[in-house]
């Protein structure tokens, strides 16, 4: 019975970290966000603020949750939990270091994106449930969003199972011992991040949210714990989308000196900082936009990606090979997104003659 | 230069207007250093239209539209300005306080809807033709119409 | 069973309460999908009679209502009432009241330009622009608020000239000031401009020709983005406008970029046009002689200005008493709104907004 | 114990699941019951040690088809439609359904129970992959054809204009 109580254990404290690790994010994200735009952030809670998502935590726990009228009850009530739980159930086999995980699996790149692939159905039962335009609208977003991403997400990982053999992150991190995945496979390594911030919907994909169009998109009538769940859901999985990049393509927690934990905590840490950054810098894309970027773009790249290493592997060749086609692929992406960009230019704006103007007879 | 005096530019434009506008009568005056015409209310819309299409006037700028509660009449004002020969001209028209109807210039200029629209709210002309006549300042059912002189300041507080 | 299958239009209410509408207006859009087919803009929600309370006002109680209109943009509202009644009264303003006046107004303007730079921003979904155009803003906000002694509502420029002289460091402050307002223009600029996702989402959008935009009666940066050099500044020089140095910029597509980017360089411009004002800024008094009273003579007067939001109206019927016997004013955004319902045909639900933001409508001045 | 403990929760909820799928008279609520039996049959295959299909099933089944199908209701006449929900494929659908019953009856009492444990342990990853892309390389290819033509077909019927 030893190995039920070590689970339980293992799940307990993964549970503690990530709780911990949403109001931390909370915090740092208002931090960062508040110095790039010349502002303090939260300052009052605590010095520097450090307990301000604590407090807000309190607050969302003790306020009122609404059920709008006309809301389909049952649907609306299980959304957040719908939303949320798999998003936990994810960090199962996610690792923090060797060993340091709650079941290292056999399959676990597949399960998480099999797992995380489900919280999308609760934000989708939110929106529809709450019988409000805006939310419909945003379910909708979410929908097709998910669905779109989903696809280069899942192509680009596959790049990475490929060169490990292997679908246990635990393997895939042990794989990348002398070079990690990024240098092998650059390319594997943009797209996922692209397709990470669109699945985790933050800038310049922020679609389905949307405050300044569809307030907030599925959650615009959740309040209270309920809607702490879809901010704790958002949170998790930004770490989680974080965490799957350095242990996917940065070697995990591999390297010198510090411990392993620390390892992986900074560079999962330097991604979250790189989305917060984005998030402070890069406006929304339009819906259409991001469809046409995800099938026109990222698909058929990724689907190249593949092919380009299934010879790769096939054929035994040298590790510089791969990255240099990796990056050449990438290359040969953006000259026609530069193309594209490079026609929109800003142009100058032309100033009127100024002789040529008859004035109109007015009184001098 | 004394503003009251038109200069030539006005001079040849008040002789084109005279011109274009001759079936109906136009009578014209400077005000400071604007062209104005009256013109009888049935020949207004008629009159932009030549206004706008004359290549000589060329009147393609509907600047302002405006209403003037003159006690038994309500006079219509139409601040018109040409784009292209950048001059600009009055267009007036005098209607009956107890039938204020006069027809919508919607058709030649699209901007002229909603100016049509607050004139109608508050001060109850009716333009004919016009596309969507309905209240856009305020509320469907409003009673009255509060820029009359007519339409009191105070003591309106009971009638919602 | 099959026309069960096609999808149907949905009715989406934006606004009143709407974080993207500006103030209080709505939208009521019908839907396909993402794609609009039709949109009704309804306004009204702010409408206070303004006009209605000049006509039980003297002259000078009228100059705090106009503040109340464009309140991005009081010093131009009160500049346009202040030429109206000296056109009607004959009065010629001191030349120094003129140029402080057109010192406050280019302020306003680059103050009412921030504005948009920001809410675009957000608009856009970024909202780091609008922190830096809030920065820039309160340095500003600072030179105005030195002379007038308040925020908004300054009350400050009255009819035949200002209401006091401005402060002794005024022309330090201004200068001080200018340095760091050309340097903020730039930040700005880099900051958003050739933002590529900012470039993707407004070529292009809510494209409006030169003749539609004259037909609309669209005005000041909104029609200048169609390629039309209407600035009532150069064509109709009011003030002491025909002095200055400066350039009328011009769009070349009418689209919603155009109509940013023309508002970035009107800053600009304006910081050229109060430094040629400093420089030139004379000393003296700075309130014409006037009688006790304002009664201006009956008659009639229609004065335009170019405030930041386009041609700013006034029509002034007098029938010689202390109170003017009519007094409408021609708003540029009430005319500029008009064309949101046509511009937004076709547009994603996304654009609204943005369209919206674009055409910088402020809704105190559209209601009245 | 606990074995049968667990199938019985599963199997129940599948066909708890399955029930309200075919009487909900709400179109998402069907929808949704539909991915409970959908997880619930997910479930069953992680009790036979197929790890891979249960996975396969939650990411196909219960992340993508159930969510095209809300998106495709949510842009659709949903809220009028409650009444007729029964179309005149109705004895097709009879058909179909016993059909069903008779071909899982027929498997059910030809198998000799309990059954012998093929080859012991779970599927290895090399193994799928060979006996889908070498094996059963056509009939993989013949489905993904089908599909294609589905798509093709949804494309075509919900265009606007599409009947002309």
């Amino acid at each position: 019975m030893s190995w039920v109580l070590d689970l339980a254990l293992r799940t307990v404290a993964v549970l503690g970290f990530l709780v911990f690790t949403v109001l931390f994010l909370i915090w740092l994200e208002r931090k960062v966000l508040g110095r790039i735009q010349m502002r303090m952030g939260p300052m009052r809670t605590a010095p520097f603020g450090v307990l301000q998502s604590v407090a807000d935590a309190l607050k969302l726990v003790l306020k009122e949750g609404l059920r709008p009228d006309g809301a389909d009850r049952w649907v609306y009530h299980l959304g957040p939990v719908v939303a949320v739980l798999p998003a936990l159930m994810v960090w199962v086999t996610i690792p923090l270091a060797g060993g340091l995980v709650v079941q290292d699996m056999r399959l676990g790149v597949f399960y998480i994106v099999a797992i995380s692939g489900v919280s999308v159905v609760g934000m989708v039962m939110a929106g529809w449930s709450s019988n409000n335009k805006y939310a419909l609208l945003g379910a909708a977003r979410t929908a097709a969003q998910m669905i779109s991403y989903e696809l280069p997400l899942v192509l680009a990982l596959l790049g990475v199972v490929m060169l490990a053999q292997s679908l246990s992150l635990g393997d895939i991190v042990e794989q990348q011992s002398p070079w990690p995945y990024l240098l092998l496979q650059p390319l594997s390594f943009a797209l996922f991040l692209i397709a990470g911030l669109a699945e985790l919907a933050r800038n310049p994909f922020d679609i389905y949210h949307a405050d300044t169009e569809i307030v907030g998109g599925p959650f615009v009538e959740y309040s209270g714990i309920r809607w702490a769940m879809f901010f704790m859901a958002e949170y998790v999985n930004l770490f989680a989308i974080s965490a799957l990049a350095a242990l996917l393509f940065l070697g995990g927690w591999k390297g010198p000196l510090l411990p392993d934990v620390v390892w992986l905590l900074t560079k999962t840490y330097a991604f979250v900082l790189f989305i917060i950054w984005l998030r402070a810098t890069l406006p929304r894309l339009r819906i259409d936009q991001l469809m046409a970027l995800a099938w026109r773009y990222l698909v058929p790249l990724a689907f190249a990606n593949i092919l380009v290493i299934a010879f790769y592997l096939y054929y035994q060749m040298p590790g510089w090979t791969l990255s240099l086609a990796s990056l050449a692929m990438a290359g040969i992406a953006l000259v026609p997104l530069y193309r594209h960009w490079s026609g929109r230019a800003p142009a100058r704006t032309r100033t009127a003659d100024r002789g040529g103007l008859p004035k109109v007879e007015s009184r001098a | 230069m004394d503003v009251r005096e038109p200069g030539d530019r006005q001079q040849a434009l008040a002789a084109a207007v005279d011109k274009v506008l001759a079936q109906f009568h136009p009578q014209s005056e400077f005000i400071f250093d604007e062209l104005v015409v009256s013109l009888p209310p049935q020949a207004v819309k008629a009159a932009c239209q030549l206004a706008r299409d004359d290549a000589d006037l060329a009147f393609d700028y509907l600047r302002c539209l405006s209403v003037v509660d003159l006690g038994e009449r309500r006079q219509v004002v139409y601040h018109l300005y040409s784009t292209r020969h950048r001059h600009k001209m009055v267009i007036k028209a005098a209607l009956p306080a107890d039938m204020p109807a006069i027809a919508s210039v919607t058709s030649i200029w699209p901007g002229a809807n909603w100016h049509e629209r607050e004139a109608r709210d508050l001060f109850g002309v009716t333009f004919e033709g016009h596309p969507k006549l309905t209240p856009l300042l305020l509320w469907e059912g409003f009673p009255g119409h509060p820029l009359l002189k007519s339409y009191p300041v105070s003591g309106l507080e009971d009638r919602g | 069973m099959i026309e069960r299958l096609d999808t149907v239009d949905m009715m989406v209410n934006m606004g009143p309460q709407h974080p993207s509408t500006h103030g209080v207006f709505r939208m009521v859009l019908t839907v396909d999908g993402e794609r609009v087919v039709a949109a009704e803009p309804v306004i009204g929600y702010l409408h206070r009679g303004v006009e209605k309370l000049c006509e039980n006002l003297t002259y000078r109680q009228i100059v705090p209502l106009f503040d109340r209109m464009d309140y991005l943009a009081d010093y131009n509202n009160e500049l346009g009432l202040a030429l109206a009644l000296e056109k009607l009264m004959g009065i010629q303003p001191p030349r120094r009241a003129e140029f402080i006046r057109t010192i406050l107004c280019e302020l306003t303007r680059i103050n009412s330009h921030m504005m948009f730079y920001g809410s675009f921003g957000g608009d856009a979904g970024v909202t780091t622009p609008f922190i830096y155009a809030f920065r820039l803003r309160e340095e500003v906000q600072q030179v105005l608020e030195s002379v007038s002694g308040v925020r908004m509502m300054p009350n400050y420029i009255r009819v035949g000239g200002l209401k006091d002289d401005v402060p002794e460091d005024f022309r330090d402050r201004v200068a001080r000031l200018l340095p760091r307002l050309r340097e903020g223009i730039e930040e700005c600029d880099s900051l958003l401009t050739r933002n590529e996702v900012l470039l993707a989402r407004t070529r292009g959008l809510a494209r409006i020709s030169a003749a539609e935009a004259i037909a609309y009666g669209l005005s000041g940066p909104n029609l200048r983005a169609c390629g039309l050099a209407e600035d009532v500044r150069r064509t109709e020089p009011y003030s002491i406008y025909s002095e200055l140095d400066f350039d009328v910029p011009l769009g070349q597509n009418g689209d919603a970029w155009d109509r940013y980017c023309i508002r970035l360089e009107e800053m600009r411009q304006s910081a050229r046009m109060v430094e040629q004002c400093l420089e030139k800024m004379p000393e003296g008094p700075v309130m014409a002689e006037m009688p006790k009273a304002l009664r201006p003579p009956p008659g009639e007067v229609y004065v335009r200005a170019e405030n930041p939001r386009g041609d700013f109206g006034v029509y002034l019927v007098s029938q010689g008493g202390d109170k003017p016997y009519r007094l409408k004013v021609r708003a540029p955004s009430f005319c500029n709104l008009m064309a949101l319902e046509r511009l937004l045909v076709g547009c994603y639900i996304a654009d609204c907004v943005m369209v919206l933001g674009s055409l910088d409508i402020v809704l105190g001045e559209v209601d009245r | 114990m606990a074995v049968w403990l667990g199938f019985g929760v599963l199997a129940g909820a599948t066909v708890a699941g399955a029930l309200g799928t075919v009487t909900s008279r709400n179109v998402v609520h069907a929808a949704l019951f539909l991915l409970v039996t959908l997880i619930a049959v997910a479930g069953l295959f992680l009790m036979l040690f197929a790890e891979f299909l249960a996975l396969v099933q939650v990411l196909l089944y219960g992340g993508a088809i159930v969510l095209v199908l809300l998106f495709a209701l949510m842009l659709t006449r949903i809220r009028g439609t409650a009444a007729s929900l029964d179309n005149p494929q109705r004895p097709l659908a009879i058909v179909a359904a016993l059909a069903t019953v008779g071909l899982l009856l027929g498997v059910v009492l030809s198998t000799q129970w309990p059954v012998q444990q093929p080859g012991g342990g779970p599927v290895g990853f090399p193994q799928w992959g060979a006996s889908l892309f070498r094996q059963w390389a056509i009939p993989f290819e013949l489905a993904s054809v089908v599909l294609l033509v589905a798509l093709i077909g949804a494309v075509v019927i919900s265009r606007p204009g599409g009947e002309e």
